[in-house]
């Protein structure tokens, strides 16, 4: 079962190697490179690989991030979900040093690249990803000055993704119940998939090694504690938290105790996979005048609540590749057409509940058609919103106790949104 | 007899492609993923030759740029080298000392250039002034054109003020 | 005012695409800017037709569809001035080609163009349709072509000459409007039109009979006397590269002597001197010579027999083939392989250089050389050649395997002294690169060896070794099912030993364990799996003690998923379970394929 | 041609080694490290900068930490091919791994078990003993792995100097962090070795029950990966474990959920009562659903699993089929995996809406997928006879949209629907034999000559139909000559009149002596014998009653499928073949591959 990486490899948009970390000496960059660029050069497009592939005795795991790929080899073994998350907790670590992961940042900071692999794999095992606390001791030109000559004691510490010794003049703590609803409706116009991933984002302004405690109006646990709970509580399903909280607990007695990192992170996520009804429904028909001249008509419907009103709407219709001056009306918002998107983006800035609104959208086609005409993609509809103060779980934050060990005060704030996720709906 | 033409930077971007051959829009894109998959991997030392379906390619570095012509088996090997470097040196006149960045932002001019040099895939001229001097003429000949186009819109403007 | 209308420049537009990261940000910025074009067409926008063009056109050549500007080219060359002319048809030739429908629209401004009174004008047309023009276009432009070979400006003459290269090439038929003026341009002092001139005349040659007569009786002396005064012209800077005046015009000239030699000893014989000073006073320290030279050696070993020329010929190849320049080494290979077919003993005697070539780091060398070395074998040297081609057969890289073991099948079969021989050295071939081996090569192992009743024990034991240590070697593995299926009763009872053997014990039951292996081993493929069932059914019938034990095998695949896994599993099973009275009639020794006269067949000799 | 082309479009420089070396022996330190910089940077692009290699140890010796991480850097690359030069680094190296800072500790014997030399490896063994025992766990957990490296190098020193042991007290280690080190370094040496060198007893298992609860994410996953290997005692102690590791699944790293499952899996196996059983599988249901939600490359990985998983417990995701519905900008190796499993969760209940799912993929763009789709719906015939019926008429109204490679798929499962189910579909051979000449492809056509020789009887024009196959018999590739051959014996024997006399001639002809293909000629002499023996027998061997196929297919069998969940979240499952199958053990201490 033991198993580890030979080589990280970090390559440009083409395979080929721009900076890359031995760790086992049994696979050489030569042919890693070789084996990639054919395996990248046999399809336009990246993505349609998998992300595992075995040549030769070595397997090969990958990821791309704008410009650049990431990829480990392995002649063993070894877990690949583990390597694969690990290459993405990568990318988290580059972008916080070098704000944007891409060839460019890469070559301009390769030294620190280097430390950085170094540090965060051992003889291909992971070891450590936390970019703060990195950064608390490998540190770009800019800063080098002030590096840390000793590891932070975060990094073998139980507590690996907090420094002791943070002091804020004002002790905050800001919590966002963010949940996103996905939705998939086939072009019988059923709802074949809802549900909703609900993410509880933290950024905490606090000093020392606080204690936090967070209560939910978890019906199992209310139920536990033998409190009434009346309609208020909510049943969450597959909760997963950050590392931080103590998970042998909340299995214990539901209690979400923890010491948070500094700065902002996702404290838990969840899951309601019961059926919702669309918070907007979204209708199109289309029709063919000719060979060149198409005329699209659109209905969206809010169907949430009146008192409530969704911001930040965008509906984005698909169009053919080759379409021609579309002429756009709507009863509100504004359209526009996006050709690199290939569609209409319809935008209505606040879209109050129980209202429907319509775009007609008529354009031409070329006369000329493609040489290999390709077959028509058959995009769905996909639908953007956010509706703050509102939730569809309804779940609630009944308290957030910080304590620590000085005893300052400290003002949690919390806020509730509900957002559009993957919301599509099939063209008929 | 030349079938195409392509012009590839080291990077595997495509620099100019010219087909005297038909092909189609696919079987483009396929023979130029092929090949530069195939010819960006030769090393230095190789010969600049490479064997392709019932074809030949002649190839030759220049810097970042490969110059690749793809022509019959029974074509002589060694002359495309000499084709290759002598619009390479016309190029080079024309630009005054030519840099990829030329050829990408004057990309209409390459193509002139190697118009007066080929036609359906055969040379054409082996005088290099004569190419530069029929470039030059047709490159006046544009310039005398914007210059009264200029000149006229200037007198419509004048007499509508 | 177009809301999409950009407006960029065309040096905008490529510097936004050229900041792109990645390919889905490229696609973003392209397909705006192709809107933006699109919305301009339909507006008919005139001002900036040529730079949407342009746009375009780049566009284009990153792969992207342009279809819907292909009307905008025809626009712009009807409009009157040169610069929109220009722009117009250099769109043409690359947004377009033959197969459009779109390009018959664009006739009849060619027709006007290339009756225009600005021969810029008239060289663009003519530049267009060399490049693009259809069958159908060719037609009907060809007498306004004709007519330009004897324009007065030069270079018009030229563009017509290789415009019509292009209008016999799509319309044979053609070429003898052609031959007179051609012959003209033969004449002519400016290189241009000469070069293009001899061309057009080389194509002609090939186009039609007629034309090679009339130029073989007509141009032959005048054209060694150009190439002649070529050679021994003084120092011209226009058109000097390395020491020689215009290489590109010998090599053509060259060209074309040699269609017209070919076949004919009297124009050859009119040539003879005018080579031999090419191939003796060329300079070959230059790349433009070597061409020259090489050019020259293609000339000489194509026309009529001449000892002395081909005795240089060869030498210039035996350098060629010594040379540190990896291009030289090429085309020297490149050579010999016409070369042979003249004088096979000269190119005999470089057979340990072109065996060298073989195992060349260089992937172009190896394969000309592996081609020359295959032409090169015969029966006196095949035994040390194969000898080096397989040892070399496990070391060379993957890509090159294929090619190697079907050449050295080829060869082992063509020219294989004694059969024992041919069957060794197969099995080192299946052993080491089984994988790479096609179909025709394993079939014909087990038609060679059929055919040979007293190394029919011998091929069965030798096989069944080797499986011992390449079992992963696919098409070995179903030589050697097959082997043991027809023969097993040879490979257990060690019967016909040769001297050279060792015997081995095998019993019957090691010999149905070796099939059930390949029927089950996960890397076999059907067709392994499909041989091994039949081989179980030969067995059950030579080995009556382990017929039941194989009626459990084959039994399992009755419900297989695989069409002709099932189908043969209860047949097989059938036979063996009701109707063991006709097994062994069914399956006693396959009759044999006659060697020579499957080989004449494939060879196509007999009609069947 | 060559010298006077360098100057077109160049912009090389020339003597750069040179210059380096002089700026390395410069007398000023930025100099220096500005040099080393250099070289890394030349290193980094593929230069060979080995020949400085002395100047570069000589600026090993430094108080700047940026400095030494370089020349490390630098030493780990060449000290192979320069490895009499490496033994001058060794000094600075013992020195190092004695310093104040932890920091630079840990860099040098985390460097030093890089740098495969023989000779330094000696000198590596007294740093590493002291080093295992530092105060400082940064320090430990790097010589914890430093101790795989060495055994990698020279597994006899490792056990001879004792550091094995050394290894297992670390197991003991108050820092988590040092423990999780530890059993990754030993799992490693246990699969490289053939004697048990890390024996988990209930001892190391309660130990590392509670390191998992404080160790970093990657930490748990090696612990989870190591104590998947342990056997329980019984029901009981299995069911203690699983409530120990139950947790995990709330974890928000994937990995160390898939371990988890992999744990809690393993020991289900021996958990007995229905009850717990069945807690368990509802509990495992949400987080791997919630996998779907991560990026795609783990969403492939995740899915990759699921398909084992619901091969051995389908109850699991039994109600999730919705998830794996196929999203549209789902990545294609994401799509294909999800039909995978709709296919293993379609059921009887179900089978509606995942047919309206497939018909709408099998009319996208990409060709593979389609395909796929289109097969999917001939697996999920054969697999609910009830909805068999259902599939087929999708199968049907996808035939008449006449898209070429559509028509081909359905009629390669179309086949198999009717092996699954004889006589009951029958009526449409008619509608498939309209597509007969559109065939090109040798499976499809394979499947469609052997559709009519074995429905020959109820095909009115059945021997019409198989001679048009028959011109370009020699033409055909092997399997469908093969088909040829039995299908025109088939008709032979149900229609023993003159025109399929005639084909038969044609066909043994072509089977026997106008091919060198061994096999095919072994099939037409054996039927040709049997024809000419006892027809009678030969209609009992040819025409034999097929049993039905079952729909298996793609079910894995059990013991590799043991194998594989064993293997959750690696590579082995998610190439679903056993590691030995891609693992070919070379020894990293032999040379390495020519660059």
């Amino acid at each position: 079962m033991a198993g580890a990486v030979s080589g990280l490899f970090l390559l440009d948009i083409k395979g080929r190697v721009l900076i890359w970390r031995d760790y086992r000496g049994d696979v050489s960059a030569v042919q890693a490179e070789r084996f990639f660029t054919k395996l990248i050069e046999k399809e336009v497009d990246a993505e349609s690989h998998d992300p595992v592939v075995h040549d030769n005795g070595v397997s090969y795991m990958f990821l791309q991030h704008n410009n650049v790929y990431l990829m480990a080899a392995s002649r063993q073994n070894c877990n690949a979900a583990s390597i694969l998350f690990f290459l993405h907790r990568i990318v988290d670590v580059f972008k916080h040093y070098f704000e944007e992961l891409e060839e460019e940042s890469l070559r301009d900071n390769f030294v620190v690249v280097y430390e950085l692999l170094d540090e965060m794999m051992d003889f291909g095992y992971p070891q450590f990803t936390e970019a703060k606390i990195l950064s608390e001791f490998i540190k770009t030109d800019a800063y080098r000055m002030e590096v840390n000559q000793r590891p932070p004691m975060a990094v073998t510490n139980a507590v690996s993704w907090r420094s002791e010794g943070i002091r804020y003049k004002k002790n905050e703590v800001f919590l966002d119940v963010v949940e996103s609803v996905n939705i998939l409706v086939n072009s019988n116009g059923q709802i074949i998939r809802s549900d909703v991933v609900g993410a509880l984002k933290m950024r905490t302004y606090l000093s020392g090694m606080p204690e936090c405690k967070l209560g939910l109006n978890d019906r199992v646990l209310l139920e536990a504690q033998g409190r009434t709970t009346k309609g208020k509580a909510i049943d969450l399903e597959d909760i997963k938290f950050h590392q931080c909280v103590r998970l042998a607990r909340f299995e214990n007695d539901r209690t979400i105790s923890f010491v948070p990192p500094d700065g902002a992170f996702d404290l838990m996520t969840y899951r309601l996979s019961t059926q919702v009804k669309p918070l907007i429904w979204v209708e199109a028909q289309i029709e063919r005048h000719s060979k060149s001249r198409i005329e699209i008509l659109v209905k969206a419907r809010s169907q949430f609540k009146e008192r409530s009103t969704a911001t930040n709407v965008e509906i984005e219709v698909p169009v053919q590749t080759d379409a021609t001056n579309p002429n756009i009306r709507t009863s509100l918002g504004s359209a526009t057409y996006a050709p690199e998107n290939d569609a209409l983006m319809w935008k209505i800035r606040s879209f109050p509940g129980g209202k429907e609104y319509m775009l007609r959208a008529e354009f031409h086609l070329p006369s000329v058609t493609a040489e290999e005409a390709t077959p028509e993609r058959k995009a769905p509809i996909r639908v953007k919103f956010e509706i703050p103060y509102f939730t569809v779980s309804g779940i609630q934050v009944r308290y957030l106790k910080i304590i620590e060990k000085s005893g300052y005060q400290a003002l949690p704030w919390v806020r509730y949104i509900t957002m559009a996720g993957e919301y599509e709906l099939r063209l008929i | 007899m030349i079938q195409f033409v392509l012009l590839i930077s080291r990077q595997g971007k495509v620099r100019l492609t010219k087909w005297y051959s038909p092909y189609t829009q696919k079987e483009r894109t396929k023979v130029l993923r092929e090949l530069s998959g195939v010819i960006l991997a030769r090393g230095p030392k190789l010969c600049n030759f490479v064997e392709w379906r019932e074809y030949k390619v002649v190839y030759k570095r220049y810097a970042s740029l490969y110059f690749c012509m793809c022509i019959d088996q029974d074509d002589n090997e060694l002359e495309v080298l000499e084709i290759i470097h002598h619009f390479v040196e016309i190029l080079d006149r024309y630009f005054g000392s030519v840099c990829e960045l030329d050829l990408i932002f004057n990309f209409h001019k390459a193509y002139y250039i190697l118009d007066e040099l080929l036609i359906a895939g055969e040379l054409q001229e082996s005088s290099k002034k004569t190419v530069a001097r029929l470039i030059a003429a047709q490159d006046s000949l544009v310039e005398t054109a914007k210059e009264q186009a200029s000149s006229i819109s200037n007198m419509i403007a004048q007499a509508t003020k | 005012m177009n809301p999409f209308s950009s407006g960029t420049r065309l040096r905008d537009m490529i510097r936004a695409i050229r900041a792109c990261k990645t390919a889905a940000e490229e696609r973003g910025v392209v397909r705006k800017e192709c809107a933006a074009i699109r919305a301009a067409i339909n507006e008919n926008d005139n001002d900036y037709r040529h730079r949407n063009l342009a746009k375009l056109m780049f566009i284009h050549m990153l792969g992207y569809p342009t279809h819907f500007g292909q009307m905008e080219c025809l626009k712009l060359i009807a409009s009157a001035g040169f610069p929109e002319k220009r722009i117009g048809y250099l769109g043409l030739m690359l947004l377009l080609d033959e197969r459009q429908e779109v390009l018959m629209l664009v006739t009849n401004s060619l027709k006007q163009d290339l009756n225009h009174s600005n021969q810029y004008i008239v060289g663009l047309a003519l530049c267009a349709m060399g490049n693009i023009c259809s069958a159908e276009m060719a037609r009907d432009l060809a007498p306004e072509v004709e007519r330009l070979l004897q324009f007065r400006d030069p270079n018009i003459r030229k563009k017509a000459a290789l415009c019509s290269i292009r209008i016999i090439k799509k319309v044979p038929e053609l070429a003898e409007n052609f031959i007179n003026p051609a012959a003209a341009l033969l004449r002519e002092k400016h290189h241009g039109v000469l070069i293009t001139g001899v061309q057009l005349c080389t194509e002609l040659c090939k186009a039609s009979e007629e034309a090679l007569e009339y130029f073989r009786m007509k141009c032959t002396e005048g054209l060694v006397k150009t190439l002649k005064d070529l050679v021994n012209s003084p120092y011209a800077p226009e058109y000097d590269i390395a020491g020689i005046t215009d290489p590109f015009l010998h090599i053509r000239l060259l060209k074309l002597l040699r269609v017209l030699g070919q076949g004919d000893e009297d124009a050859s014989e009119c040539m003879n001197d005018i080579l031999a000073q090419v191939a003796t006073k060329t300079e070959s320290n230059k790349n433009a010579g070597n061409a020259i030279l090489y050019e020259c050696v293609a000339t000489i070993m194509s026309i009529e027999d001449n000892g002395g020329l081909r005795v240089l010929a060869i030498n210039i190849l035996g350098r060629f083939l010594s040379n540190r320049d990896n291009n030289i080494r090429y085309v020297a290979l490149n050579m010999l392989m016409r070369a042979i077919t003249v004088d096979a003993q000269a190119v005999q005697r470089h057979r340990a250089t072109i065996l060298e070539c073989v195992k060349d780091l260089d992937a172009s060398i190896r394969k000309r050389a592996l081609e020359l070395v295959y032409v090169l074998v015969n029966e006196s040297n095949v035994k040390p050649l194969t000898k080096e081609l397989i040892d070399y057969l496990e070391v060379s890289d993957q890509d090159f395997k294929g090619d190697l073991t079907a050449k050295i099948c080829s060869l082992v079969k063509k020219f294989s002294p004694e059969k024992i021989w041919y069957i060794d050295q197969m099995l080192k071939v299946l052993s080491e690169a089984g994988n790479f081996v096609k179909d025709e090569v394993w079939h014909a192992v087990i038609v060679v060896i059929t055919n040979s009743p007293d190394l029919h024990g011998y091929a069965v034991r030798a096989l069944y070794r080797a499986l011992q240590t390449s079992a992963d070697q696919e098409t070995l593995v179903r030589v050697a099912v097959w082997c043991i299926g027809e023969y097993g009763d040879m490979l257990v009872n060690n019967i016909g030993m040769l001297d050279v053997e060792d015997p081995i014990t095998v019993t019957e039951s090691d010999a149905v364990d070796i099939i059930e292996i390949a029927l089950k081993h996960h890397t076999s493929d059907l067709t392994t799996k499909a041989m091994a069932l039949i081989a179980l059914l030969k067995l059950s019938s030579r080995f009556p003690s382990c017929s039941e034990r194989i009626k459990e095998i084959v039994v399992q695949y009755k419900g297989s998923l695989v069409l002709e896994l099932q189908q043969r599993s209860i047949e097989l099973n059938s036979i063996i379970a009701k109707h063991q009275n006709i097994r062994s009639t069914l399956v006693e020794r396959m009759p044999t394929l006659d060697l020579l006269e499957w080989e004449e067949k494939q060879s196509g000799s007999i009609p069947n | 041609m060559s010298g006077h082309d360098s100057k077109y479009f160049s912009t090389t420089k020339k003597g750069e080694i040179p210059e380096l070396k002089e700026e390395l022996n410069s007398q000023y330190k930025d100099k220096r490290k500005d040099a080393v910089k250099k070289v890394i940077a030349a290193m980094t692009v593929g230069k060979d900068v080995s020949s400085l290699f002395t100047d570069v140890v000589n600026c090993m010796q430094t108080e700047n930490l940026e400095l030494k991480k370089l020349v490390y850097l630098y030493l780990i690359n060449y000290a192979k091919s320069q490895p009499d030069l490496a033994i001058l680094a060794v000094n600075t190296f013992v020195k190092d791994s004695q310093d104040p800072n932890p920091l630079i500790r840990a860099l040098a014997v985390r460097t030093m078990g890089c740098i495969r030399v023989d000779k330094i490896t000696e000198y590596l063994c007294d740093p590493l003993q002291r080093c295992l025992k530092d105060d400082d766990p940064y320090v430990r957990k790097t010589a914890a792995i430093c101790v795989a490296k060495l055994y990698d190098i020279n597994a006899e020193l490792v056990e001879d100097r004792g550091f094995l042991e050394s290894l297992k007290d670390l197991i003991s280690d108050n820092n988590p962090m040092v423990v999780a080190n530890a059993v990754a370094a030993l799992a490693e040496i246990q699969e490289n070795s053939n004697r048990p060198i890390f024996e988990m007893t209930s001892h190391t298992l309660t130990k590392l029950l509670t390191a998992l609860n404080e160790c970093t994410e990657w930490g748990q996953v090696f612990i989870l990966d190591a104590l998947s290997r342990y056997k329980a005692a019984d029901a009981r102690e299995a069911e203690n474990i699983v409530e120990r590791v139950t947790p995990r699944l709330q974890h928000a790293n994937c990995a160390v959920v898939l371990s988890a499952v992999k744990m809690i899996l393993q020991q289900m196996e021996l958990i007995t009562s229905t009850d717990v059983v069945r807690n368990l599988c509802k509990k495992m249901a949400p987080p791997l659903v919630t996998l779907l939600s991560a990026e795609p490359e783990i969403q492939y990985v995740a899915l990759r699993n699921i398909n084992l998983i619901v091969q051995r417990r389908p109850t699991i995701l039994a109600h999730e089929i919705k998830v794996f519905f196929c999203k549209y900008n789902d990545p294609i190796y994401v799509k294909m995996e999800k039909l995978e499993i709709m296919i293993k969760l379609a059921s009887d209940r179900n089978i509606d809406q995942v047919l309206l799912e497939f018909k709408e993929y099998a009319t996208e763009v990409d060709v593979d997928f389609v395909r796929k789709a289109v097969r999917a719906i001939g697996r999920c015939a054969i697999k609910l006879e009830r909805a068999a019926e259902r599939c087929i008429t999708v199968l049907l109204e996808l035939i008449k949209i006449k898209v070429n490679y559509v028509v081909q798929e359905a009629i390669i499962v179309i086949k198999d629907i009717f092996r699954r189910y004889p006589n009951t579909y029958e009526s449409i051979i008619a509608t498939l034999c309209e597509s007969l000449d559109t065939l090109d492809e040798p499976e499809a056509k394979a499947s469609m000559i052997w559709i009519i020789g074995e429905y020959a009887e109820r095909i009115d024009n059945a021997d019409e139909l198989l001679e048009s196959f028959l011109e370009s018999f020699p033409e055909e590739p092997a399997h469908v000559q093969l088909q040829l051959l039995t299908a025109t014996v088939k008709l032979f024997l149900k229609k023993p009149t003159e025109g399929p006399q005639q084909m038969i001639q044609v066909v043994l002809n072509n089977a026997t002596v106008e091919t060198d293909n061994p096999d095919l000629r072994d099939r037409a002499y054996i039927y040709w014998r049997l024809l000419s023996t006892d027809p009678e027998a030969a209609k009992d061997v040819v025409l034999a009653e097929k049993p039905v196929i079952s729909d298996d297919s793609n079910l894995l069998d059990s013991s590799l499928l043991d194998e594989l969940l064993a293997n959750i979240a690696t590579l082995s499952s998610v190439y679903h073949k056993p590691p030995e199958a891609f693992v070919t053990r070379v020894k990293t201490s032999s040379p390495r591959p020519e660059d």
